[in-house]
């Protein structure tokens, strides 16, 4: 096997790792601060998607995509918030369940109504649609490469944002305890609204990133919410650290797992046989991760003990 | 020598680098009420749960009757006869006072794992509790929701449940906390009867009820028992006026 | 408004007499529909059990109802094909005889059941949730991908598998099969419930602390609710299979744990009844929904959000009126 | 149709019911109930001279609607203003539980003659045997699984479409062609990606560098992409339907990989184009339709099509188009509800296909030209311009299988 072969999966790992981070970000802050089990949050990302590739369409831009899809994600978010989300705080996790499963139907058959049945164009501008070259003969796409750099910096700044702002010492304040919050004279109304429209803003801007080097279509966040899930779950829930080293941890999983189970089979089966299970077993391979994680750690890797 | 019911040896436990325990020995004879007192955070609570089994110490040894059950479960030394109450009180609130204790009774019996008995239909188990409600003047709120129950009430419940488990020994967590005059009342006379039945190891910071029930009283601070006797002994004690009055002063 | 008990009564009757409206309107379709409700109903109690009344979340049951599935799929997939199974070092005959089907159905999702609760009853909460969750996945994925049983191509059964004497290719033989598996299952519920076991959990659900103290362990409660569980929904997997003659990883995959979940929240979790009511709303919605309009899962949303948010406790509080329709909170 | 003494009945039974149960308001929630039930109630259906009742069971929400909608679309411009036609349609949600109950429904309530209109293999696969079993005539407008080619082949299953190998076939022919010596090639780890890659391989005559099986819905193919730039391969074969080809291409071209790539039509169809975008042009696959097959039916589907959607015509457009023409030309000649004529006016294809020639091989699966194609820009409009025929009148390796004659 080629090392650089092998450093290029890695960097693919990582890039998948921080889109799922920017996913989970919103997951599992709006878990953590309002206590609400969020399945639509997939939803933003579609959301998201769709509103960049129509925003690209009509202006030609790329990059005013990129940031209509942030915007449109939080508008969605916040007007989802008002309407429907703001009554489930109160509720038990079944009705948060199924109210936001309910909230995925209407989007995904709304968003279907309004564009069509089939994907959208959605495509990066030229001058990053091209590789790198690294040190060590590396060659990468810039694009990716660049992904790579956004989430990390949305990572620092939800950091700061957490750890040394008012609204972060407020979250984190709401974390801790919801009746104290509002003895402070904190708003808990507009600060619910403006995690969860972060949130959401977040979810859409990885569906954009994500959209234009895959497909804008209907249905597109599950499979990521999903992973999303898998990812706080590993983490443990609430915590940013945790989402970052979870989506990392799937991210780098999940790529290697594809790449090299097949390979570590064929040392002790005939090639087809390897592949099969090899691509069977890596398909299944987060989930292992995230069960054997949970077996060991009930509440995650930087969870709460006494969840 | 008589032999302790209950007898704690060297027994420690930390929370990171608190010491909650340390050390601590401790012990509980047949017709006795042994009262534990201590400022908040001497680390009372957490030697109720290592004895009940609901936390596990780091060090030391719990023998109930000369038998070692440091390593048994919660439920192994429930049934066994360790019985307690909850410094909250902790009862099924979703159930009739009844049930509860045909839960209990239930428990202490084994069985529980039985999907096809109808618990409900089970003579003796009725019989039983009633005699049980009896004992704690409930009987005529048994068929009641317990989440109608009154605070009193409550804790006369939880008391029926500990009695249920045919106890050995009873470790009581602030039963008087939250209870008026006559309760208070009422629950000393109810202990007294009590400790005929099974020794108890009472934690209580109401210094009123404990100076009526106790036969012996034990002074706890920072995981260490400070000083140990009758009513007297511990007024005089250095050691304890510094604890309880240092600060004030 | 009625009473509990009167309605039950009638949801029974009602049902018994479905194939007699089926026949009178000439449409035998309407059999075979209420089959799948009924089926979705016993899955749905099977997992009431736990998550009403054990207060155990499983977002992984499509895992038992597909493995019922897959069990009955592959019994008849080698008595078809005279291949005997081979496992290691053993080896069986499929066979085509639903009563033989039904034991090993109810044996291995038991054994699934006791394998996926062990390591998820370690974790309580969301992490329950995601837990049961991945297990279900796991199962998904191999399904697709392991060729030998179609894959995502799925099984198909050319028959359905027989019961002496009885031709269960008969929509309507068949919906009185399931109809007595629902009875069986709702007979068998109600002793959990009035037992030490069903007791138990309850209390378990409520107050865990209360419970070790009086000398329960609620880990064995809720392991041994959750293999029942389990078992109830592999056997509603298995009937699934024999409805439609055909078994794919779709039974397997997320959505389907959803949906299980759904209708037990839609008919109302605190009774033993909720789930059928549930099944019953949701598919005969969707039939409707889907006749009028192609944008139908819109709709659909539509309805179920509205129902959480200003339904109290599922469609069955509509109908009566007692102390549940207030959600008891723990 | 509710018949009048069924009423009286149903009414005499309900009053009896009353009487048993003494409740009104139980009679209430009944009465309720049944007026749901009457939901199930078809309109009547006359038996008349040369009608047809056809019932499409296909994909119209969620993932993959587009090639539903596109089939639907297809066979109602077909049938358009045909006055024996009723046509049932309804949606499978793309699961295969839903499609074989919609079946059931269409056979047991609707009493359908045809059915048809089902997308996807797997789903093809729950539903066909059964239904031909009943004795309903199946037109399959896309699915064509090996396994009802060859010994599952049933005299009243007929593919309008191509066995599932067909295109597969014609791009391993074209390898030849183009002198491709050495092939990476890649689908997702489901029976039809198997399938798929087997077709290219019986005809390819070069090396096959890997042979790669991803996770079916994966959508990031960097890893991938990685072996294929470590890989000495001169060219690509892949086999990603939907949302995973779009995704695959347009991350080949941003990895700045410069191999010739063949795909099936499947990602480079119609629909899909525009959301691939320029990743796609010239990018040649196969088919065995195009937008610009020179025959008189094609250029009036085209014309018309565009007419009544205002949209251009897709590969399953077609499809489902010459499915419709087909059924028209049998109708011509035998009454559906003979069955015996009706099945040999099927088999005959008397019909003026989109395809130009068409014919049914013993299998009753088309035997067929496969043309290579090539995406190109019209204007701004991406589309297909065909630049060779693959294979030359291929029918497909299971007829020898089939034990019809």
């Amino acid at each position: 096997m080629e090392f650089q072969l092998l450093i290029e999966q890695l960097l693919n790992g990582l890039q998948f790792g921080t889109m799922l981070f920017l996913m989970s970000a919103g997951l599992t802050l709006v878990f953590g601060v309002m206590g609400l089990i969020n399945l639509a949050h997939g939803s933003f990302y579609m959301i998201g998607a769709f509103g960049a590739a129509l925003f690209a369409e009509i202006t030609g831009s790329f990059f005013i995509g990129l940031i209509s899809s942030f915007i449109v994600a939080m508008f969605a978010g916040v007007i989802t918030e008002i309407l429907v989300i703001r009554k489930l705080y109160k509720k038990d996790h079944l009705d948060q369940v199924l109210a936001t499963f309910a909230l995925i139907l209407i989007f995904s058959e709304g968003i279907r109504w309004l564009f069509g049945a089939y994907p959208l164009y959605l495509n990066i501008p030229s001058q990053l649609n091209d590789s790198i070259s690294l040190p060590l003969e590396i060659i990468y796409s810039k694009y990716r490469l660049l992904i790579i750099a956004i989430g990390v910096l949305i990572a620092f700044f939800l950091y700061i944002l957490t750890s040394k702002t008012l609204l972060g010492i407020r979250i984190k304040a709401g974390q801790n305890d919801r009746e104290m919050i509002s003895v402070l004279g904190v708003n808990i109304k507009t600060l619910y609204t403006i995690v969860f429209a972060l949130g959401a803003a977040l979810a859409g801007l990885s569906g954009a990133l994500i959209g234009a080097i895959q497909s804008v279509e209907v249905g597109m966040g599950e499979p990521v919410l999903i992973l999303a899930f898998v990812v706080i779950i590993i983490g443990g829930i609430g915590s940013i650290k945790g989402a970052f080293v979870g989506a990392l941890l799937v991210g780098v999983t999940d790529t290697l797992g594809r790449f090299l189970l097949p390979e570590l089979f064929k040392l002790f089966f005939d090639n087809a046989d390897a592949n099969l299970i090899g691509s069977s077993i890596a398909s299944m391979s987060i989930y292992i991760l995230m069960a054997i994680v949970l077996i060991f750690r009930p509440s995650g890797l930087f969870g709460e003990r006494s969840a | 020598m008589k032999k302790p019911v209950l007898e704690i040896n060297k027994l420690s436990k930390s929370f990171g680098a608190l010491k909650a325990n340390n050390n601590l020995n401790l012990n509980l004879f047949k017709n006795e009420i042994h009262a534990l007192i201590g400022p908040n955070g001497s680390g009372k609570s957490t030697l109720v749960r290592q004895i009940s089994g609901f936390l596990k110490q780091d060090s030391g040894q719990i023998y109930l009757k000369e038998i070692d059950i440091s390593n048994h479960s919660a439920e192994q030394r429930s049934r066994m006869g360790v019985a307690r109450s909850f410094q909250i009180s902790s009862v099924i609130n979703s159930f009739k006072v009844i049930d509860n204790l045909r839960l209990s009774i239930m428990g202490r019996d084994g069985g529980y794992l039985n999907p096809l008995n109808n618990i409900y239909k089970n003579k003796d188990y009725s019989d039983e509790a009633y005699d049980l409600l009896k004992i704690v003047d409930l009987e005529n709120k048994a068929n009641n929701l317990v989440s109608t129950l009154s605070h009193g009430d409550k804790r006369k419940l939880e008391i029926s449940l500990a009695l249920s488990m045919k106890p050995k020994l009873f470790l009581f967590d602030e039963p008087m906390a939250g209870l008026d005059k006559t309760s208070s009342q009422l629950m000393i006379d109810l202990f007294k009867k009590l400790k005929v039945k099974a020794p108890i190891l009472l934690i209580e910071h109401d210094m009123e009820s404990v100076f009526a029930l106790a036969d012996r009283i034990s002074v706890l601070d920072y995981g260490s028992v400070i000083a140990s006797g009758n009513e007297i002994e511990i007024k005089s004690n250095a050691k304890v006026q510094e604890v309880y009055l240092g600060d004030g002063n | 408004m009625m009473s509990e008990k009167k309605l039950n009564l009638i949801i029974l009757i009602f049902l018994f007499l479905v194939p007699l409206f089926s026949i009178l309107l000439n449409n035998i379709y309407i059999t075979t529909l209420f089959s799948k409700i009924v089926i979705l109903s016993i899955a749905g109690i099977g997992l009431n059990l736990i998550l009403g009344y054990g207060g155990m979340v499983s977002f992984g049951h499509a895992a038992f109802f597909g493995l019922g599935g897959y069990v009955t799929g592959i019994l008849a997939f080698h008595f078809n094909n005279y291949e005997p199974i081979r496992i290691l070092f053993f080896e069986f005959e499929g066979t085509n005889q639903l009563l033989f089907i039904w034991v090993f159905t109810l044996i291995l999702s038991s054994i699934l059941a006791l394998f996926i609760g062990y390591f998820s009853l370690r974790t309580t909460g969301v992490y329950f949730i995601m837990i049961t969750l991945a297990f279900a996945q796991m199962l998904y994925y191999f399904s697709i991908s392991w060729p030998t049983y179609g894959g995502e191509d799925g099984l198909s059964l050319s028959l359905r598998n027989q019961i002496p004497f009885l031709n269960t290719m008969d929509p309507i033989t068949f919906f009185y099969i399931c109809y007595v598996w629902l009875i069986v299952t709702i007979i068998f519920v109600k002793f959990i419930l009035n037992s030490p076991l069903g007791i138990s959990l309850k209390a378990s659900k409520e107050n865990v602390d209360r419970v070790r103290s009086v000398g329960i362990n609620p880990k064995k409660v809720k392991l041994i609710s959750f293999i029942i569980s389990g078992a109830i929904t592999g056997l509603a997997g298995s009937l699934y299979a024999d409805l439609n003659r055909f078994v794919s990883p779709t039974i397997l995959s997320w959505q389907m744990s959803g949906e299980i979940m759904i209708l037990v929240i839609l008919g109302g979790m605190f009774r033993l009844y909720g789930p059928i009511l549930g099944a019953f709303s949701y598919i005969i919605l969707e039939q409707f929904l889907g006749g009028i309009t192609e944008n139908w899962q819109f709709w659909l949303g539509f309805i179920i959000l509205l129902e959480v948010l200003y339904a109290k406790a599922g469609i069955m509080s509509f109908l009566i009126k007692d102390k549940y329709n207030e959600k008891t909170s723990s | 149709m509710i018949k009048k003494t069924n009423i009286l009945i149903l009414k005499f039974f309900l009053v009896k019911l009353e009487e048993v149960l003494r409740g009104k308001i139980m009679m209430k929630y009944i009465i309720s109930l049944i007026a749901i039930l009457g939901l199930f109630i078809n309109p009547g259906f006359a038996n008349g001279h040369k009608k047809i009742k056809v019932g499409m069971i296909t994909t119209l929400s969620g993932g993959g609607s587009g090639l539903g909608i596109d089939v639907r679309d297809g066979f109602l411009l077909a049938v358009k203003g045909d006055k024996h036609f009723e046509v049932i349609i309804k949606d499978d949600q793309r699961k295969p539980d839903i499609a074989v109950q919609i079946a059931d429904k269409m056979i047991q309530s609707d009493k359908v003659d045809v059915l048809t209109g089902i997308i996807w293999s797997n789903l093809a696969m729950a539903v066909v045997p059964a239904a031909v079993k009943q004795g309903k005539f199946y037109l399959s407008p896309n699915a064509g699984p090996s396994k009802l080619a060859g010994k599952g082949c049933h005299k009243n299953y007929f593919n309008v479409a191509w066995q599932n190998d067909n295109l597969h076939e014609a791009a391993g022919g074209y390898g030849n062609t183009a002198g491709y010596k050495n092939s990476f090639i890649l689908a997702p780890n489901y029976p039809a990606g198997k399938d798929a890659l087997t077709g290219y391989k019986r005809f390819f005559k070069g090396k096959i560098e890997k042979e790669l099986y991803t996770k079916l819905g994966q959508k990031d193919y960097a890893a991938e992409i990685a072996q294929i730039r470590s890989s000495k391969a001169d060219s690509i074969y892949f086999f990603l339907p939907g949302g995973m080809g779009i995704s695959f291409m347009k991350q080949l071209s941003q990895s700045g990989i410069n191999i010739p790539v063949i795909g099936p039509a499947f990602s480079f169809d119609q629909g899909i184009l525009k959301a691939v975008g320029d990743a796609a042009l010239g990018v040649k696959n196969t088919s065995q339709w195009s937008k610009d097959l020179d025959n008189k039916a094609n250029k009036k589907f085209v014309q018309d099509f565009q007419k009544e959607y205002g949209r251009l015509p897709s590969l399953y457009a077609s499809q489902g188009y010459d499915t419709g023409k087909l059924l028209i030309s049998a109708l011509n000649t035998a009454d559906v509800k003979n069955q015996d004529k009706f099945r040999n006016a099927l088999k005959n294809a008397n019909f003026e296909s989109t395809r130009g020639s068409f014919k049914f091989d013993t299998n009753q699966h088309p035997i067929q030209d496969i043309y290579v194609r090539e995406v190109i820009k019209e204007g701004k409009i991406l589309t297909n311009k065909i630049i060779s025929t693959g294979l030359k009148s291929r029918s497909n390796a299971y007829v020898k299988d089939c034990p019809l004659k």
